[in-house]
């Protein structure tokens, strides 16, 4: 399976500065973990600015297939094939 | 709320919205009668506060403590360089004034704070971020639900915007409880902006201010992301208010909140 | 192309755009080179004019043939109240010149038409529809065709809004080779417009003729879709060039070309 | 089967002011059929804003899916289950 990821809002300029990326899956992960699985395997620099702790930074917010992951389990959603998850960091300017 | 009347000047100035179906005379007067405070005249505010007054909204509050630079005119597009060294709030209410003999604008020249806003806020219907920090945007959430005002949150960085409506409720911090991290912050300062992105995310606010005073519906419990590069945009349906959610429980009050604890820090001078 | 140098007031100005990756001193100095012909400093042709202004467009070419009136003013916020009788693109030209006293400003007042246009459109790199009427949008995209400069196409009524490039093939004939028949049009007038939304077009207008200079990807082939009431965008992929259209096999010269006898009319006189 | 239209540009109006409308269908039309089918079933009043003889009038695009007509063989096009048809009519405000 492989699920489609989207950065935004400034994280792109973790990945590589890729807004998109699709990320193949040998099994299925929990979204906790494919948080992990990006920060160990696509992340390029500075992991302060994605994770803190085990979790994301705050001021991050997920969203899955168009939806706020809180409405989906957050933490805990299983991540389907061809899931459109995006990661987007909010910004503060104006 | 009294409804305002319309002068024939008005219905004349106003023509071409009045002849929509959503809006009509009713709509206008509306419109007339609502009080919209906008905090900050700059990237956002300045399309936000020419497309709100040339709307007709009745009174308009604006804060600004900054004065105009130089290098703010790539996007703050309501000021100009025949006003460099002036409060942004004053220099707004010129251009506005101009634009709009018919509205009221009442203007503060200073940042907003805890302690400014108890006099300034609950005199307004809706309040509007247009601001550049994220210490004002707590802030302001948090008079939002306080006074229970809606709050219409906009931003933009480099090639992108933001746009959300707090209604007040769900709040700032039910999606984000803990503040981005002091060595996350990114600004414009920093890493730059393009002018008319924060065009098109001030104009939208107009909008959605607009539809909020008519009745129709908004951006509440979504989030519209616009990245420019691409001219992509995309909506996403948010979550409900938390439960634990220390605003929107009625545990804070924003004019005694200490802000720079919670964002860990001592008060930042605001940037340019 | 020679390129322009900037001044240190300049860099001053412009520099949190010039902090972009795909900006920097190089995008600027492009900028500064670029020519771009504005028809229009109407609904759309207000936000649009403002943010190339304040982006640094070294020349920026306005034609309109219209006055200001206090009923345009609901949306053409370039103009004011002060500004009452004035030929639009004179009044345009005195805030754009206040925002950047740095670019130059070439004003034409009045309307294009393919007499008037032989000696106008060859100048600029880059021309952007800002009109309200069909006419000279076939007109516009015509003459994109004739001199080979791509066309930054913009349009709203009501709550909607449309925009596309036409690079300048595809053009507008490729799309719609039989114009929108007399009894099917309509405008402002009419049916009326909120003003904010040609704001966000016209903006939007401003974004890609910016990544258009830059050497980026813009809405060649796509057809933006904006709908502000329900605050959607949608982008749709458009065909390719017409082995059929007219214009772009090389038989239309617009200046001679009977445009009224084409949408089936005597000249219409532009709607305000 | 069912298609998901949308009108925009004004063409709504012709249609009881809907922009959007589920039609079900008994059998695979082609999307000249379908024209035919809207004008019949669902267009209120004027229709000589829609349709020009046998055509969509002048200034009316038809998206299938995000994409151009003309690029999914246009009139020939035969709908599927499910697709979003987009009827607009070009605006020529400003
Ligand atoms: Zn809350
Ligand atoms: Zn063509």
């Amino acid at each position: 399976m492989s699920v489609h990821i989207a950065f935004s809002g400034g994280l792109e300029d973790l990945f590589n500065k890729q807004r998109n990326l699709t990320v193949p899956l040998e099994s299925q992960l929990t979204l906790k973990q494919l948080v992990f699985h990006l920060k160990d395997r696509y992340l390029q620099t500075r992991p302060e600015l994605f994770m803190s702790g085990d979790s994301l930074r705050p001021g991050i917010i997920v969203l899955v297939n168009d939806m706020d992951w809180e409405l989906c389990g957050k933490d805990d959603y299983v991540v389907q094939d061809r899931d459109a998850i995006s990661f987007i960091s909010t910004l503060h300017g104006g | 709320m009294v409804e305002a009347e319309l002068s024939p000047a008005e219905i004349e100035r106003y023509h071409r919205q009045i002849l929509l179906r959503e809006f009509g005379l009713e709509g206008q007067k509306k419109l007339k009668s609502a009080k919209v405070l906008v905090i900050g005249a700059g990237g956002l505010g300045s399309p936000l506060l020419l497309y709100l007054a040339g709307a007709g909204i009745g009174t308009i509050g604006i804060v600004d403590g900054d004065v105009v630079e130089t290098i703010n005119l790539h996007r703050q597009i309501i000021h100009s360089s025949n006003n460099l060294k002036i409060n942004k709030a004053e220099s707004a209410r010129r251009l506005l004034q101009e634009l709009n003999p018919e509205i009221k604008l009442e203007i503060y020249t200073q940042w907003l704070t805890g302690e400014s806003s108890a006099s300034i806020v609950p005199g307004y219907d809706i309040i509007v971020i247009a601001t550049d920090n994220v210490e004002s945007r707590y802030l302001i959430s948090d008079l939002g639900v306080y006074y229970k005002k809606p709050v219409i949150s906009g931003s933009a960085l480099r090639w992108e915007g933001q746009l959300t409506v707090f209604s007040p409720s769900p709040c700032i911090r039910c999606l984000f409880p803990q503040p981005t991290p002091r060595h996350a912050w990114s600004k414009a300062s920093d890493i730059g902006v393009l002018g008319p992105i924060p065009g098109v995310i001030g104009t939208l606010q107009a909008i959605e201010t607009i539809k909020l005073i008519l009745g129709l519906p908004v951006l509440s419990r979504k989030l519209l992301m616009y990245d420019g590069l691409s001219c992509q945009f995309k909506l996403f349906q948010l979550r409900d208010t938390s439960p634990t959610c220390p605003a929107c429980s009625g545990q804070i009050n924003p004019h005694t909140f200490n802000y720079a604890e919670f964002l860990g820090q001592i008060p930042a001078i605001p940037s340019i």
